[in-house]
């Protein structure tokens, strides 16, 4: 008995120690770590649409929900436009990209914020030759010039540049119809919300 | 003396990645440039020097049966408190190492050296032993990274080092590459020790 | 009191975050412990405590790079399949010798033997060729054609079996072609004694130093003729005649040396008329000298010198003729009184 | 008299063969597609092939010299090696990209191993993937069809040849489209137009969708383009396209008792029947056109008769080469149609050299006479 | 698509295409270091086989039923290996006492096991989000350790294959042993690129 | 009609144009004669004779060492005059009695049995037994063992080995066309000892005059046939034989008998036949010597124990340099430092080489290449088998066939490595066997 309680003691101890030392060093870094989180979405936003102030609007399509920001200016306080990250699987991962558009929804800029593709391929999609390709464009010529759309593809990675490319009209036109249909709900006095 | 060669020896003599062949996951996975591989290099000789500091304190008092969780508790302990920092300090550096900051728990050289020398050896050695092995997997891991970074991207740490024109072979900084280049190096190193 | 209060909130907010995960990791820990404290009990199983003990001398690295399951699965072998003991890279010589002893505890007493091959021809100029031998160089392939390709059939072939076989690369081929044995690094292991076809090659005592280097049963005439280093055994028993302690016999035509009796003087090796006895000492024995203060006259030293070099009358003190002196040390050994020395 | 005979063991005669005579004629087999590169894409073909080969011989005796051990350069071996990599590239590469496909394929696919017969893969094809993934945009990129036009007509490029005759019924196939088709090799088009994406882009009317790429698809194995097929009137790499000459020299390999009838049967034939059940798109269903396509596009003859054929990468077994063969079938006809590449030879024998040693244990044949237990 | 189709893509992803240890370099140690022979290979496979499909059951209950629900994800990396490590030597101390025969054929592996970064790397895996933001639920992470474990083996064995005929030939001497390995397992790679991007 | 074959094998040129029309000839008696006593598979034959003995030609000098053995035979009259190692036909040295002759060649007394056909079979065992009977065909089996199955393995089919399908050799054949009749009055008898209802013989295509002779001659014979064959190296091997005559497949490891067969050489049913008929022990026989540098190349019936040196004298000695000198056919026979060895029971060849078709091509890699696979008549691995000996892998070697090996020599043929794959496999067979003595 003496023996059993033994060993589960001893490892118990060393958990116990462990455990509280990480839970010590959790407590600082947790808000720290969720700080940067934010930081960076904000300042990502920033970039995209200077001088503005992000709302966060939720929205619930069926079981997936979408969010994005609506922007703006931090002084007038007028309608800029709106953020909001849109993904989809590329050539080996997931690629994440943050775009604005302004309140006609034409691209304002981009940024590739998540991505594990090929180093020299498809990786090339965070550089600013790619992003800058987009900006100004409506949402029906968010489509790869193979497709028949605007979006010259990068060499060598076509499908990183669908993946890009589609995740973006597809989330415009979702962020669209919502807005749009906000827009309609709202009293005419409000146009502008 | 014994202090210094304790020290030393993890750099060729010994050294882990290149002579006693341990820690090969993130050595091929996180050598894509060389930025990365001093920071995985940094982050595994924490660790290593952490336990291997603790283990050789806690030696006595751990029964064999229960050895190994132990150790393994203690390490992964450092590693999530490494996790943690890095998240909070470093955020870019961590998430280009990714997965592997977590799995330098099981890197086979922490437990191996736990195992192999802490395990035995009075706590100062062991201090010695965890730097000398965490530095001269830091330099293997920076070797392999220079050949990779820069056949791979043209540059070495971020630095420009191939002209413009040249067209960097992307191999090297995918898979096949990773192996082929330390399988290359340590044929190199091969071929030189047959020389001498 | 305001410190009270901030250690209170401190402490309350504290301990809601950590006591929580405490506790659980806490009870993962308890409860693996005490599952492993239980297993280990009750799935005792006995094992070789050789095996422990050289896992205790492994490094413990589990790296696989002994080509076996993890440490455990080596120790396993070495026990168990008579694996070689030095093939833990991690643990390097120390843990190779420390595992020989583990293992050797019963053999180490067992004075060191070396291997020697008895023949001295096989290399590129002192080999008789019978024919042209065109195949796989090998002595065992090659023995198998025509009885094999040099004149002796009882000589070495030269193809080097034994030195591929030697795992320690104690045999080296010298510029003639000749194997040369490194008695620092060959251990004894018998491997190139397999491997010779001719069977050309025995363990001697590492302190013995006088060889036959021969092995040809042919007669003393057909010996000379194949014999392409002219250093053949001709059976003419001329050592065994001269051995002081009657340690050669003389068999099928060929000389061998009981190493039992065999005190290294070497002077069959002098004797010999073809030169086939090697003595690794000749040349460098030191003369016996005698020490006159201490010679009581005894004469055990000129009975037993096989040279008769030592002379002297009873009670008086002897002389040692260092002409005829072949260093052989039997005199200082058989001295009652110490009073012989080497030379300096 | 000579004063020592030569003693050796049995068999006292030996056949002609040597591994040059070999090596040699699969060299020979191989000029046929040479001509045609050369003749459809002009010298630079010949200049990249003798680049290629040049490299590869001499990093072949460089690596021999500097291990102290025979040159044998004169084999053949690294001459063929050279040869086939750069067969498998781009008339257009820059005139380095051979250089680094043969250092690599020799340096660490052949001599690393202790040189001829010991590699475990097909050193050609492993250069081919080295550079692949390396410079994938000069391997993938449009430069396959640019040096064309010179010497074909514009009816007959890439063998959609009657492309044009579709066009007119189509209504409303965008310019861009067309575009795209005609720039391609064969299975490039065929993997688009099994790309739904592509088709949405043309009309946005379903039913005509379906329509428009059973279409096109279907034109991809009409007669007229089976003929440019056959005779190499299509994009591709310099030694691939020409099916007829690589027929040639199979032949001759045939003939010559050189390569054995069992790969290339068994990994051509795969190709056919699985293409032939699984190859069409909707709204092109099934046809015998089909496989023909598919046997004669990218470089299944290459791979088929003169790569999956090579000695050190086959299996030795008998049953194991039919095995091996259908193995690289399968994977060819999956890269095909579901993969991430239009062509998949290279990969499919690529992935089966690495599976050679375990078909070889597992298809051990039993000697005459004995009874399987 | 069926639950079984959604197994088979799984199988061909994690055998093929992102194979653990070509892809995703994990488990390179025992890769390297225990493919000289297609037995030991063998049971090498089967014991990772085994323990990654335990590891993946146990520690995706732990996370899903203490980790998250009181919110201490932070401790993963900590509760996993502690799994892992006990169940390790559980296991091996198991099949030593009631399979002998099956402990000399497999148990004699198990102790590598638990610095094969390979078990964690599944179980951390197993509770990361997908790429299309969805994750595993139990039979998907059980079955994904089972998987990633069959891949292994699978390369393992084929490594073997090659090793034991490489084995048997006269490789330049700087060649012998890990250098020849990690060329090889570059040349696996190579090869496997084949299936990148298959779409199934 | 198709040719009866077996699967695998190689067509190597015959090379049989330089004495298969030369008729045989009968070789001068030699001075003296070394009598190997291993002259066959089995326990060697153990001398009854001493230095110094006058002996008879056909005299028993040796007897039969055990129950797989032969005695031997004076075969020419003289004396006894050294009992020591001599050069055996194989290569080595190996023991042997001398005798020098007295010129006279007075033979032990003879007997004629017309009706040799009606005696009873154990005495014509008997008198096979005693005549020192042993395969003639290369292997040397004593065959009176052979003719004694045991009960339980009725032979029903006597096949005769004519098919001569080494390169160069031609004594079958030429025995075939001038001693057919003694061949067949053989094969009968062979077919009464073991109660076998059908008896064939086997002769390749590249032999047409003596199928059709044989043919004729076997026409009125409802249970003999000939059986043409053909043309593949090594269809004279007996399993290779058997398949290709009677599709039977001879059990890996297990002898003809398993399969109701017994192979005899045509040269052994014309020694049975004498000694069933005149109970002449075997001392002479007939053997092919020749080759590129032979000056006349013969065929000679020569008495068992002749120098090789004699018999290529004999043929107007050489006509330019040898390279090497083959004891047996150039696929299995063996290369001689010399010509000192002399005439066995089993030399059915000398054959001399010159200096060009002498050399080799020096060994390189294995290319894998299977030609050796895919020819290879008992279906092994040949050069997988090699790789493991050279890698001292003996499990594997074994795995891939080392022991049903023949050494027929068709792997080492078509390498385009010029790898001595035999060589290799048997240098595997000797480890293996050192192996399992030292296991016992
Ligand atoms: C090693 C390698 C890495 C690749 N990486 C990517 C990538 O990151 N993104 C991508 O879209 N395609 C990638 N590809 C796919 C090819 O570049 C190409 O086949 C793709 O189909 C699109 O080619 P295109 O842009 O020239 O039409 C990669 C191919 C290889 C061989
Ligand atoms: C990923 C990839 C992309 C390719 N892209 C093109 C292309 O865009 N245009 C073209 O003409 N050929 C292209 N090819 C080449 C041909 O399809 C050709 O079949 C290939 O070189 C031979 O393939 P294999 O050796 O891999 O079987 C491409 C090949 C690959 C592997
Ligand atoms: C490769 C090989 C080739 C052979 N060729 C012949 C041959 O051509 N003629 C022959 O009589 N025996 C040949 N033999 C010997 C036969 O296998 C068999 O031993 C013989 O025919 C039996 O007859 P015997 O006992 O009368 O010699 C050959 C054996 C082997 C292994
Ligand atoms: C029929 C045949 C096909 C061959 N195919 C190739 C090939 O595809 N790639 C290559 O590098 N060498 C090839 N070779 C040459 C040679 O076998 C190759 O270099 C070896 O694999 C090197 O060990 C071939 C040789 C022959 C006889
Ligand atoms: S094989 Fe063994 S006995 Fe022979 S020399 Fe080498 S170490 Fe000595
Ligand atoms: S094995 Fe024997 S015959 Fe061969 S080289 Fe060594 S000593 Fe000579
Ligand atoms: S392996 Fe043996 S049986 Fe087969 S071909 Fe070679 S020598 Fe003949
Ligand atoms: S024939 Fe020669 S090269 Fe070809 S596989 Fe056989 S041994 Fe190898
Ligand atoms: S570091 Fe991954 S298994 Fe060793």
């Amino acid at each position: 008995m003496k023996f059993y309680l033994k060993l589960g003691l001893i490892l118990l101890a060393f958990c116990i120690v462990a455990t509280a030392l990480l839970a010590y060093v959790n407590s600082i870094t947790k808000p720290k770590i969720a700080a940067i989180k934010i930081k960076e979405a904000e300042l990502a936003r920033e970039e995209l649409i200077p001088n503005s102030a992000f709302e966060e609007v939720t929205v619930k399509t069926g079981k997936d929900s979408i969010v994005y920001y609506v922007a703006r200016d931090k002084a007038t306080k007028e309608l800029k436009g709106y953020t909001f990250t849109a993904a989809k699987i590329g050539y080996s991962s997931n690629v994440k990209t943050m775009a604005a558009m302004d309140k006609d929804f034409r691209i304002l800029g981009i940024k590739v914020v998540e991505q594990a593709e090929t180093p020299g391929l498809g990786a090339n999609c965070t550089d600013s030759t790619f992003t800058k390709k987009f900006r100004g464009l409506t949402p029906d010529q968010l489509m790869v010039d193979k497709d028949g759309g605007k979006i010259q593809s990068m060499t060598g990675a076509t499908i990183t540049t669908r993946a890009v490319t589609n995740s973006l009209r597809e989330q415009i036109a979702l962020v669209k119809k919502d807005v749009e249909a906000k827009l309609a709900a709202l009293p005419a006095q409000e146009v502008t919300p | 003396m014994s202090f210094m060669k304790e020290l030393t020896k993890g750099l060729i003599k010994e050294n882990p990645t290149f002579v006693i062949v341990l820690g090969m996951c993130p050595t091929l996975a996180t050598s894509t440039s060389v930025n990365n591989a001093i920071g995985m290099g940094m982050a595994a000789t924490f660790v290593l020097v952490c336990s291997n500091i603790m283990i050789s304190l806690i030696k006595n008092v751990t029964p064999d049966k229960i050895r190994i969780p132990v150790y393994v508790v203690v390490i992964a302990a450092f590693v999530s408190i490494v996790d943690m920092m890095m998240a909070a300090y470093v955020p870019d550096l961590h998430k280009s190492l990714g997965l592997f900051i977590p799995l330098i728990v099981v890197n086979c050289i922490i437990l191996g050296r736990a195992e192999a020398y802490a395990n035995k050896n009075n706590v100062l050695n062991s201090l010695a032993d965890g730097i000398g092995m965490g530095a001269g997997f830091t330099l293997a891991l920076t070797v392999v990274a220079t050949f990779r970074e820069i056949l791979g991207n043209g540059t070495w740490a971020g630095l420009r080092i191939m002209p413009q024109t040249y067209d960097p072979m992307l191999m090297a900084l995918l898979a096949p590459g990773a192996f082929i280049t330390l399988g290359t190096l340590m044929a190199t190193i091969n071929l030189l020790k047959e020389k001498k | 009191m305001t410190l009270n209060m901030i250690l209170v909130t401190l402490t309350a907010s504290l301990t809601s975050q950590i006591s929580v995960p405490v506790i659980i990791l806490g009870a993962m820990g308890l409860v693996f412990g005490l599952i492993l404290a239980f297993a280990a009990k009750v799935f005792a199983v006995q094992i070789d405590p050789r095996v422990e003990q050289i896992i205790g001398a492994l490094p413990g690295a589990n790296c696989g790079a002994c080509g076996k399951a993890g440490c455990a699965g080596y120790a396993d072998s070495i026990v168990h399949s008579g694996v070689e003991v030095n093939l833990c890279a991690p643990g390097g010589a120390a843990a190779a010798s420390a595992i020989a002893r583990i293992m050797g505890k019963e053999s180490g007493s067992v004075t060191k033997k070396v291997a020697v091959i008895h023949c001295s021809s096989g290399g590129h100029n002192n080999t008789t060729w019978k024919y042209a031998y065109q195949g796989i160089e090998s002595c065992v392939s090659a023995v198998n054609i025509a009885g094999g390709p040099n004149a002796c059939s009882y000589g070495c072939i030269g193809y080097n079996d034994c030195q591929k076989a030697c795992p320690f690369d104690a045999i080296s081929i010298d510029a003639n072609g000749m194997r040369c044995i490194d008695l620092e690094k060959c251990t004894g292991c018998g491997s190139c004694v397999r491997a010779c076809p001719r069977k050309l090659i025995d363990l001697v005592p590492l302190n013995r130093n006088v060889y036959i280097k021969c092995s040809s049963q042919d007669k003393g005439p057909l010996a000379k003729q194949v014999c392409g280093s002219t250093l053949p055994c001709i059976g003419c028993g001329i050592c065994s005649r001269k051995c002081p302690v009657q340690a050669i016999t003389i068999t099928n035509n060929l000389a061998a040396i009981d190493y039992a009796k065999c005190i290294n003087c070497g002077l069959c090796a002098t004797a010999c008329p073809t030169g086939a006895i090697l003595d690794l000492l000749c040349g460098t024995r030191k003369k016996a000298q005698m020490i006159d203060e201490l010679c009581i006259g005894c004469t055990i030293c000129a009975k037993n010198c096989p040279v008769e070099a030592i002379s002297g009358e009873v009670k008086k003190v002897h002389k040692i003729d260092a002409e005829k002196c072949i260093g052989c040390g039997v005199c200082i050994e058989k001295c009652p009184k110490q009073a012989i020395k080497t030379a300096d | 008299m000579k004063d020592k005979y030569t003693v050796s063991p049995a068999p006292h005669l030996h056949d002609r063969t040597s591994i040059p005579n070999v090596m040699w004629n699969v060299v020979i087999a191989l000029l046929p597609a040479l001509a045609f590169a050369v003749y459809y894409w002009g010298w630079r073909s010949l200049w990249l092939t003798l680049i290629g080969v040049v490299a590869a011989v001499a990093t072949e005796a460089l690596i021999q010299y500097l291990r102290k051990v025979p040159v044998t350069v004169y084999d053949g071996s690294a001459v063929l090696t050279g040869m086939l990599l750069t067969y498998n590239i781009s008339a257009d590469s820059p005139w380095w990209l051979p250089i680094m496909g043969s250092v690599f394929a020799i340096a660490i696919g052949k001599q690393a191993f202790g040189g001829l017969g010991n590699n475990p893969v097909n050193p050609a094809l492993l250069g081919r993937a080295f550079l692949l993934a390396s410079w994938p945009s000069l391997m993938t990129g449009n430069c396959w069809i640019r040096t064309l036009p010179h010497k074909l007509s514009e009816s007959s490029i890439n063998g959609i040849s009657n492309l044009s005759l579709i066009h007119a019924n189509l209504q409303g196939v965008s310019a861009k489209a067309y575009d795209l088709v005609t720039s391609a090799t064969p299975l490039k088009v065929a993997q688009t137009l099994r790309d739904s994406s592509f088709v949405n882009t043309i009309t946005t009317d379903p039913a005509t969708n379906l329509d428009i790429s059973g279409k096109m698809f279907k034109s991809l194995f009409d007669m007229g383009t089976l003929r440019s097929l056959f005779w190499g009137n299509v994009g591709g790499c310099i030694g691939e396209v020409s099916v007829f000459a690589l027929l040639l020299g199979a032949i001759y390999l045939l003939w010559k008792n050189i390569i054995e009838w069992r790969i290339p049967l068994f990994y051509i034939g795969t190709v056919f029947v699985l293409t032939f059940l699984f190859g069409g798109i909707e709204g092109a269903g099934p046809s015998i056109l089909l496989p023909f396509f598919h046997i004669f596009s990218g470089g299944l003859m290459l791979g088929a008769f003169f790569m999956a054929t090579d000695y050190t990468t086959s299996p030795l077994t008998k049953n194991g080469r039919i095995v091996f063969a259908i193995g690289c079938g399968v994977l060819t006809v999956v890269i095909r149609l579901v993969g991430g590449y239009p062509e998949g030879v290279s990969y499919s024998i690529l992935f089966m050299n690495v599976m050679t040693p375990l078909i070889d244990k597992l298809t051990m044949p039993k000697a005459f006479g004995r009874v399987k237990k | 698509m069926g639950v079984l189709g959604q197994i088979f893509v799984m199988a061909i992803g994690a055998i093929f295409i992102q194979n653990f240890v070509l892809a995703r370099f994990l488990g390179l140690c025992p890769y390297l270091g225990v493919s000289k022979r297609l037995d030991s290979a063998f049971g090498m496979g089967m014991a990772v086989i085994f323990v990654m499909t335990m590891a993946s059951a146990i520690t995706f209950l732990i996370y899903k039923y203490l980790l998250v629900r009181f919110d201490i994800v932070y401790l993963s990396t900590l509760a996993f290996i502690l799994t892992i490590a006990a169940l390790v030597q559980f296991v091996e101390m198991v099949i030593l006492k009631n399979a002998p025969a099956l402990y000399k054929a497999l148990g004699v592996y198990l102790p590598l096991i638990t610095t094969n970064c390979a078990v964690l790397g599944v179980a951390i895996l197993n509770i990361t989000p997908l790429a299309d933001g969805s994750s595993y639920n139990f039979l998907f992470a059980t079955l994904n350790g089972f998987l990633s474990g069959v891949g292994f083996t699978f390369v393992m064995l084929a490594m073997a294959g090659i090793r034991e005929r490489l084995a048997l030939v006269d490789m330049p001497k700087s060649m012998h042993g890990f250098a020849s390995g990690m060329i090889l397992a570059g040349i696996m790679a190579l090869a496997f690129y084949g299936f990148m991007g298959l779409k199934i | 009609m198709r040719l009866k074959t077996f699967p695998g094998g190689v067509h190597p040129h015959d090379h049989k144009f330089y004495s298969a029309s030369v008729p045989i000839e009968i070789q001068p008696l030699p001075a003296r004669v070394i009598i190997p006593l291993s002259q066959h598979i089995g326990a060697p034959s153990a001398p009854i004779v001493k230095v110094g003995d006058e002996v008879l030609a056909g005299q028993k000098i040796a007897e039969a060492g055990g129950f797989v053995s032969i005695p031997q035979h004076a075969s020419i009259s003289g004396k006894v005059t050294k009992i020591d190692t001599f050069p055996h036909p194989s290569g080595i040295m190996a023991t042997a009695i001398e005798i020098t002759g007295d010129g006279k060649d007075t033979w032990v007394e003879l007997v004629d049995d017309p009706n040799f056909l009606d005696l009873p079979t154990q005495e014509i065992k008997d008198r096979i037994a005693a005549a020192g009977i042993c395969g003639m065909g290369g292997a040397g089996f004593p065959t009176s063992v052979k003719l004694s199955p045991p009960a339980d393995k009725p032979i029903d089919t006597v096949i005769l080995n004519g098919v001569e399908c080494e390169p160069y050799l031609t004594s079958d054949h030429r025995l075939m066309l001038e001693h057919s009749e003694p061949i067949i009055h053989g094969l009968k008898i062979l077919l009464k000892v073991l109660n076998a209802r059908q008896g064939m013989i086997g002769i390749e295509a590249n032999k047409p005059d003596a199928i059709a002779l044989m043919k004729k001659l076997l026409a009125s014979e409802s249970n003999l046939s000939v059986v043409p064959l053909k043309l593949q190296y090594p269809q004279g091997a007996e399993k290779q034989l058997i398949y290709a005559a009677t599709r039977r497949k001879v059990p890996a490891g297990g002898l003809p008998m398993a399969v109701g067969v017994v192979v005899q050489n045509v040269g052994t049913a014309f020694a049975i036949y004498e000694a069933v008929r005149y109970r002449k022990p075997l001392v002479e026989r007939v053997i092919a010597v020749t080759g590129s540098v032979v000056a006349q190349p013969k065929n000679l019936k020569a008495r068992i124990g002749t120098p090789f040196s004699e018999l290529v004298a004999f043929c107007g000695g050489t006509s330019g340099e040898v390279g090497k000198i083959i004891s047996g056919g150039p696929m299995m026979g063996f290369a001689l430092p010399n010509l000192d060895a002399p005439v066995a029971k089993g030399s059915s060849g000398l054959v001399l080489l010159n200096v060009k078709e002498a050399s080799s091509i020096a060994e390189r890699n294995c290319l894998r290449c299977a030609r050796c696979v895919d020819i290879c008549p008992m279906n092994l691995l040949p050069s997988l088998i090699a790789q493991a000996v050279k890698g001292k892998d003996l499990d594997l070697a074994l795995k891939c066939g080392l022991e049903d090996c023949m050494k027929c020599g068709s792997c080492a043929y078509v390498c385009p490595a010029h790898i001595s794959l035999v060589q290799w496999i048997d240098t595997g067979k000797i480890r293996h066997a050192e192996n399992l003595r030292a296991k016992k």
